[in-house]
């Protein structure tokens, strides 16, 4: 089914009402998700926004609760706030990346309520990609350009138009209010099965680099691999899938809020211990952690690797550390005998 | 150019060859089109993945001081300024390092590239010019209409300190008015430039790629990562970054030397230089000190003269 | 637990008792304000809390009381951060908040029938005392075999729990051996290293489990001699320690490969600890 | 300290300023206001540093970030350091901190510096009557470095 640009955006407007509106717009700085006031100002033709939308649901800094101290006593009150969201054009790699937090903020013990309520209240309308970066590798992965998993409801540009497809119930309550839905003619048909066989140009294998990691803590490789590495965080910022953070005070007088705020594997302060011990004291373990937590660890606990492929480190980091090309070492390093 | 690169392959050969050093650092052929990548060459048999051109953007001095052993390092002009800045803070031993010198006529913006041809596909540099295939369109640039901002105001592209040079002297002229961009902002109100910083601050993420990219912030413990006292929540607004990158690069002030390394490490666009020149012209302007440019003397705040202008700062009473 | 895990309940410090010479460890003694409080918060040996200093941030601690001393939690705690530091500095009848309880806990249906040797060294004791004073209790004792306690200190001063250590020297259900490393005055117990005090003691390992808790140092040099008397690795078992924030396992900074110590640990077996990667 | 009083001129707004005050010449200054009676604006808050050399730009900022309007800064005269040359060597720094503030477009006056002995008790009162008139003319922190939320304050 499609229904054109035009009616779609009118139906996303008349949203404004009950959901903030997130979508990809043009600012100085390239592509972002940014509320939008109506869909006149969402970007059409985009590549992909320079950071992950992962913050709508895990902000880079947010309050959990806060407290007042009177004396000795003391009363707290919880911070969560949640509100209806609908995030248009999301990208096939950062909808499944989602899939994947998903898994990592409600574990076999706990659910984070602060990530949850807002993931529940959101509908994700993913966007097929148009075009391909030479750094999108997310066919590496089983998701393709115009995947539709991680999306309640998932679009094909068809230029004046756009092929609709409900993915899940969200997507359909959402698809309910969209009037004008027509066929597609057969020209779009067979447009709509080009997009959908579309594939990234790079691809890593991956098909073995679970089981070589499980074998390679304490191989060499981790050694040259980190030597160029500045110890920034901007990977993990970037990356669709992180989700490390940090819980901090901040206090005025007798008031306060704890806070959280995202952090990175790749700072030495991440696991220093009050002793002063360090587990992880060398950007070898941590290189080697942030390796073996994306693509070992993850797939053990959750049976999926948590990578999607969308390039983002690869175009940001400062001295070019290119995951796919650490990916293959991994993958061609020699293991060591003990 | 290509001399120079067998060069610098012939020399990292030889000294690691001899045992002379342990590692020569310097750069390789990145992954992504214009961009090259720092590279630790061990043993006499990977010299050849060695490379020198324009694309060689990162200071390497940076690597320096965390690579253990005795080491040899590729270094431009201002490389070498912040190693002369290393050692006069004795953050270097001399004897473990040798500088392989080459001149450097300025390294590629690709980030303005990218901006008018989208995500570059391919590129090639043949005599100063720069065939670009993006997926925007192809354009050819001439090298100066794409030269990092950083590189264009450059006094000295020649290593200030070397143990060997290789390829020829670059002759820049020393007239130029070097703090014009500094000098423009100076002359914008105070209501613009609280406009322009604060829309520069607001993109920072706090990633910190610039301290680290940058070769002279080796704290072992960097204010912003002390808990007692917290000087910074880890949130990004927008107010306590400027507080981050004011409090940075007062830090820098009189050790700075213009690399910018930091404002091309910057995934958001920030203008971290506009600061951090305003520092250097301002250590230039009062106390006539330019940092990393000799072996003698110490970083401008590390000295005093009984005659520092005073007048501008005082209240007053 | 509380729906939101993220916010702790509020408890009163009714007590902040200096615990050794050195003023470096702290006895924090803390009073549920309700029933339903100390309902929600069921623990087991070998489970932590994460305590909040309002104004100072929060940090993970061993629960030093066992589940059969109601209405309170207790926790030794050294000065060393910012939070354990506010801790110290606080008068008593002031609030502070815990989350909890968080972890797994020793494996107290496993150990029942058999013999226990609880090894401890300085101010790691805290959950192997509220281990030992579990199955102490006239409710549980019977479950189990001889128990056999292992402790030492530094020197007398730096030992926890002075009172108690008193009251098991004369307690016919616990066989208390303590240890100081130097001999010092007035000290008329054993003196040496816990390895070589455990190899002079040589507790059987027939049907018997052993609990470790102590710095690096004394867990790698006891573990050999744990193996030369024949405890198998899985019936070793020890309590990891580790830089935390979330105590919920999604932080993501206190994992030893795929198991994170705040929710899968912090108690593991010897067994476990040799399949995971040494990076502790 | 001593009496102090305000003088009601017109006032529209009472600034909050930290004052650090060099413990060997202007906090000495300070006190010979208070003990000879010498009346300036309740609108300083004193921190007592060792030396003006002691002064790490960041409690600057902090005391911004944290919400006071402005500050003052002052030491011994150049050439009578206690440590003989703590203020020379913070005179290069505070030049370099005041330049870049206002480059920041943080306005002029919220910053101050100045030399205030121990026998400048009237002087010193001086500088606090025209910091805070200055700072009052601003009115509040207007935010460019105050962090509106927050602010990890250790108490």
């Amino acid at each position: 089914m499609k229904i054109s640009k035009e009616k779609f955006g009118q139906a996303l407007d008349a949203l404004i009402a009950e959901y903030q509106i997130i979508a990809p717009v043009s600012d100085a700085n390239g592509i972002a998700f940014k509320g939008v006031k109506s869909f006149s100002e969402v970007k059409q033709d985009y590549l992909n926004s320079k950071l992950p939308p992962k913050a709508f649901f895990f902000p880079q800094h947010e309050k959990l609760m806060s407290y007042k101290k009177e004396g000795k006593d003391v009363t707290v009150k919880s911070e969560l706030k949640v509100e209806n969201t609908v995030l248009f054009g999301i990208r096939p790699c950062d909808a499944k990346g989602m899939q994947l937090l998903d898994m990592v903020f409600k574990n076999d013990q706990y659910t984070d309520p602060y990530y949850y309520e807002r993931r529940e209240k959101a509908v994700i309308i993913g966007v097929a990609c148009q075009k391909i970066a030479p750094t999108c590798f997310c066919s590496s992965f089983g998701i393709s350009p115009a995947g539709s998993e991680g999306s309640d409801l998932f679009l094909i540009d068809l230029g004046d138009s756009y092929d609709v497809e409900v993915i899940t119930e969200k997507g359909k309550a959402l698809a309910a209010r969209f009037e004008a839905l027509s066929e597609l003619t057969a020209d779009e048909q067979a447009l709509v099965e080009k997009v959908k066989r579309a594939e990234t140009t790079s691809k890593v294998d991956v098909s073995t680099t679970t089981s070589k990691l499980d074998k390679m803590f304490n191989s060499p490789y981790w050694d040259s691999l980190q030597e160029k590495c500045i110890g920034c965080n901007v990977c993990s910022f970037s990356c669709p899938t992180c989700h490390c953070f940090d819980i901090s005070e901040e206090v005025r007088k007798n008031e306060g809020t704890r806070v959280r705020t995202w952090d990175g594997c790749m700072a030495p302060l991440f696991t220093l211990h009050g002793s002063g011990h360090n587990p992880r004291d060398h950007k070898k373990a941590r290189w080697r952690q942030r390796m073996m937590h994306k693509f070992n660890y993850f797939v053990h606990n959750n049976g999926s690797m948590s990578c999607v492929g969308c390039g983002r480190c690869i175009k940001s980091c400062p001295v070019n550390m290119d995951i796919r090309q650490v990916i293959d070492g991994a993958n061609k390093a020699e293991l060591v005998v003990e | 150019m290509n001399k120079i690169i067998s060069d610098i392959r012939e020399t990292a050969r030889q000294l690691l060859a001899d045992g002379k050093v342990d590692v020569v650092i310097g750069y390789e052929k990145g992954s992504l089109p214009l961009k090259a990548t720092p590279c630790f060459v061990h043993s006499a048999q990977e010299v050849d993945s060695l490379i020198w051109d324009e694309t060689c953007e990162n200071n390497l001095a940076a690597f320096v001081a965390k690579t253990p052993g005795k080491k040899a390092i590729v270094a431009k002009g201002c490389d070498s300024r912040a190693l002369v800045v290393l050692l006069q803070e004795n953050q270097l031993v001399r004897d473990d390092l040798y500088i392989i010198g080459v001149s450097c006529h300025g390294v590629i913006d690709q980030r303005k590239i990218g901006a008018e041809v989208g995500e570059i596909l391919e590129a090639s540099i043949t005599d100063g010019k720069i065939s670009v295939k993006g997926m925007e369109g192809d354009k050819e640039y001439l090298f100066a209409e794409v030269k990092d901002a950083t590189c264009q105001t450059c006094r000295y592209p020649n290593p200030v300190i070397e143990d060997l040079h290789l390829g020829e002297l670059i002759q820049v002229s020393q007239d130029v008015a070097a703090f014009a961009d500094v000098a423009a902002m100076e002359n914008k109100s105070e209501s613009e430039r609280q406009e322009y910083f604060k829309e520069q601050m607001s993109k920072c993420i706090r990633c910190y790629a610039c301290r680290n990219a940058c070769p002279l912030c080796y704290c072992q413990e960097c204010f912003v990562d002390c808990n007692s006292p917290r000087w910074l929540t880890g949130g990004v607004d927008r107010a306590e970054n400027l507080l981050f990158q004011a409090g940075r690069v007062l830090h820098l002030a009189g050790r700075c030397v213009d690399c910018g390394a930091c404002s091309r490490a910057c995934l958001q666009g920030v203008d971290i230089r506009a600061l951090n020149r305003k520092m250097t012209k301002d250590v230039y302007e009062m106390y006539n000190h330019e940092s990393g440019i000799s072996e003698e003397g110490k970083p401008a705040l590390n000295v005093y003269s009984a005659n520092d202008p005073e007048e501008q700062f005082l209240v007053k009473e | 637990m509380q729906q939101n895990p993220y916010i702790p309940i509020t408890m009163k410090l009714v007590k902040n008792l200096v615990e050794t010479e050195d003023k470096l460890i702290n006895t924090f003694t803390l009073e549920f304000l309700n029933k339903q409080d100390e309902e929600n918060f069921k623990y087991m040996p070998g489970q932590f809390a994460e305590l909040s200093a309002y104004g100072h941030g929060e940090a993970p601690f061993g629960i030093a009381t066992s589940p059969t001393e109601p209405g309170i939690l207790k926790f030794s705690v050294a000065k060393v951060g910012c939070v354990s530091n506010a801790l110290h500095l606080m008068e008593e009848g002031t609030m502070v908040g815990v989350r909890g309880p968080m972890g797994n806990y020793y494996p107290i249906e496993e150990f029942k029938g058999k013999n226990l040797v609880i090894i401890g060294g300085g101010f790691a004791f805290t959950t192997l005392r509220s281990l030992a004073k579990y199955m102490l209790d006239p409710k549980h004792r019977g479950d189990y075999g001889d128990i056999t306690v292992i402790y030492g200190a530094r020197n007398p001063g730096l030992l926890l729990y002075k009172e108690e250590l008193a009251e098991w020297e004369n307690n016919p259900n616990i066989n208390l051996v303590t240890t100081i490393d130097r001999p010092a005055e007035g000290w008329n117990k054993h003196v040496g290293f816990i390895p070589s005090i455990t190899e002079q003691i040589a507790p059987s390992s027939v049907n018997t489990y052993a609990v470790v808790c102590g710095p690096p140092a004394m867990i790698k040099f006891t573990l050999p001699v744990l193996e030369k008397l024949n405890f198998p690795p899985e019936r070793i078992y020890t309590s990891l320690e580790m830089r935390m924030k979330c105590g919920l396992g999604i932080c993501g900074r206190c994992n030893i490969g795929t198991e994170y110590v705040c929710k899968d640990g912090p108690v593991f077996s010897m067994a476990q600890l040799k399949e995971l990667p040494s990076e502790y | 300290m001593g009496e102090i009083q305000v003088e009601t001129e017109n006032k529209k707004y009472d600034p909050k300023i930290a004052a650090f005050l060099c413990n060997w010449c202007s906090y000495a200054g300070a006190d010979l206001a208070g003990v000879g009676r010498i009346q300036y604006p309740p609108t300083i808050r004193t921190i007592r540093v060792p030396c003006s050399g002691r002064i790490n730009p960041l409690y600057i900022l902090k005391a911004m970030a944290n919400g006071a309007d402005g500050v003052l800064v002052s030491g011994c005269h150049p050439g009578d350091c206690h440590y003989i040359s703590g203020n020379y060597v913070a005179r290069r720094k505070f030049a370099l901190i005041k330049s870049l503030l206002t480059y920041v477009g943080l306005e002029e006056d919220r910053v101050n510096f100045s030399w205030v002995s121990a026998a400048e008790g009237g002087r010193f009162a001086e500088v606090v009557k025209g910091v805070s008139e200055r700072v009052g003319a601003l009115g509040p922190n207007k935010g460019v470095f105050k962090v509106d939320d927050g602010g990890a304050t250790d108490e």
